[in-house]
């Protein structure tokens, strides 16, 4: 099992990742996802600022892959996340996750972002044409971190 | 001493970085009280909103205990992916 | 909402087809599965060949992402599965799927892929170091279809 | 009359792509009756494996009707993905 994990302020070549994922004869299945700056609704969006705290990041993400592995039978594991300036329509996060089985890979992928939105420290800051805020947390990500608690 | 990091909406309501508590024996609630007493400006920001606590780089609950030379980070709710 | 449904011999671009999706201010998240042709186990795969039922095959896709989009909150879809004679590693299918919210685009993927498996009419056979074999129908596909009569 | 089409396996097994039912009226399943009556061959091939049934490209069950002019395709569990 390879695992990647970047942090980093350039954008990232989602084919490039693909590729990298694809080619092992034993994994049948690769599910990606991957997050993009999007319009605010009812207003426009100039810009996303992304901070996070570095060295803890990466460590959080790390410890977020293992326990996956832990849970599902997976092949390689990449996930990158963007920090800094970025603008409408931008690759914010790739989770890409291959396994011989669709149900590991989509569940894994899932269970990655998940706790992704919940435990890894980046923090989102949104310019619109009406100023900048910071962006709040949402109830449904906490629900949807606490789902994977309850053994399915 | 205690190294303290802030981020995000925080590190920018307390126009601050990163401080030191010196002298330093208690849990991480214990240290977030100490800061609150420092101004009524930085009671009523820690005060107004959720704020999560790492001790050295782990995300932990706020009565975990802190000692001398470790690194306290203090952050709102984490908005990322 | 635009619907994507292929069904074709060519080999197709997962780079090519995730960059048409995420060109939207308007949905933040993509998530995409692709399936390949993996080793069988304790064997050589030598080719696998996909037989399909034309016409009938586009018709159920296009019934699966129907019942998707009614029940989730989606951007653009995007079906792609090939046929005909293929070698170990090659891509055989590709779901991709944009929508302003990351578990929509997730649910959504894998109730498309649990449909695919279980209602579209697509057969493998393989040729392996051991003669030519069809591939058996799974229980378990049947119970990943069965999981999304239950409302959730 | 009505068109019988058979896909992978069974089409393989009964060496038989298309074939045509003449004057019927009734289920799927009396349909599938008069095939496996062909021959021993034919039995044996349609019952030795769960055979699904598609009227006009849409799957149904064995009880659904069919009517003159329709297009019946058997086959096995599908496979791909």
């Amino acid at each position: 099992m390879t695992i990647r994990i970047r942090v980093q302020n350039d954008d990232f070549d989602m084919a490039a990742e693909y590729e990298r994922l694809r080619r092992n004869d034993s994994y049948g299945a690769v599910v990606t996802f991957t997050g993009l700056v999007r319009e605010v609704q009812g207003d426009h969006l100039q810009a996303m600022h992304l901070e996070h705290y570095p060295g803890m990041t990466e460590n959080v993400l790390m410890t977020i892959v293992k326990q996956a592995d832990a849970r599902w039978n997976l092949g390689d594991v990449t996930v990158i996340h963007r920090v800094g300036s970025l603008t409408l329509n931008e690759q914010i996060v790739l989770v890409a996750v291959s396994s011989a089985h669709r149900v590991d890979a989509f569940e894994a992928a899932q269970f990655i972002m998940d706790f992704l939105k919940t435990k890894a420290p980046f923090w989102k800051k949104e310019a619109t044409t009406r100023g900048e805020h910071w962006v709040e947390a949402k109830d449904s990500d906490d629900k949807a971190g606490q789902r994977w608690s309850v053994n399915k | 001493m205690i190294k303290v990091k802030f981020f995000a909406a925080l590190r920018e309501r307390l126009d601050c970085n990163e401080t030191g508590v010196e002298n330093f024996q208690g849990t991480a609630h214990e240290l977030l009280d100490i800061l609150k007493s420092r101004s009524t400006q930085w009671r009523a920001t820690l005060e107004a909103q959720q704020v999560l606590c790492a001790v050295n780089q782990q995300l932990v609950p706020l009565s975990a205990e802190v000692n001398e030379g470790d690194e306290v980070a203090l952050f709102p709710p984490v908005t990322g992916g």
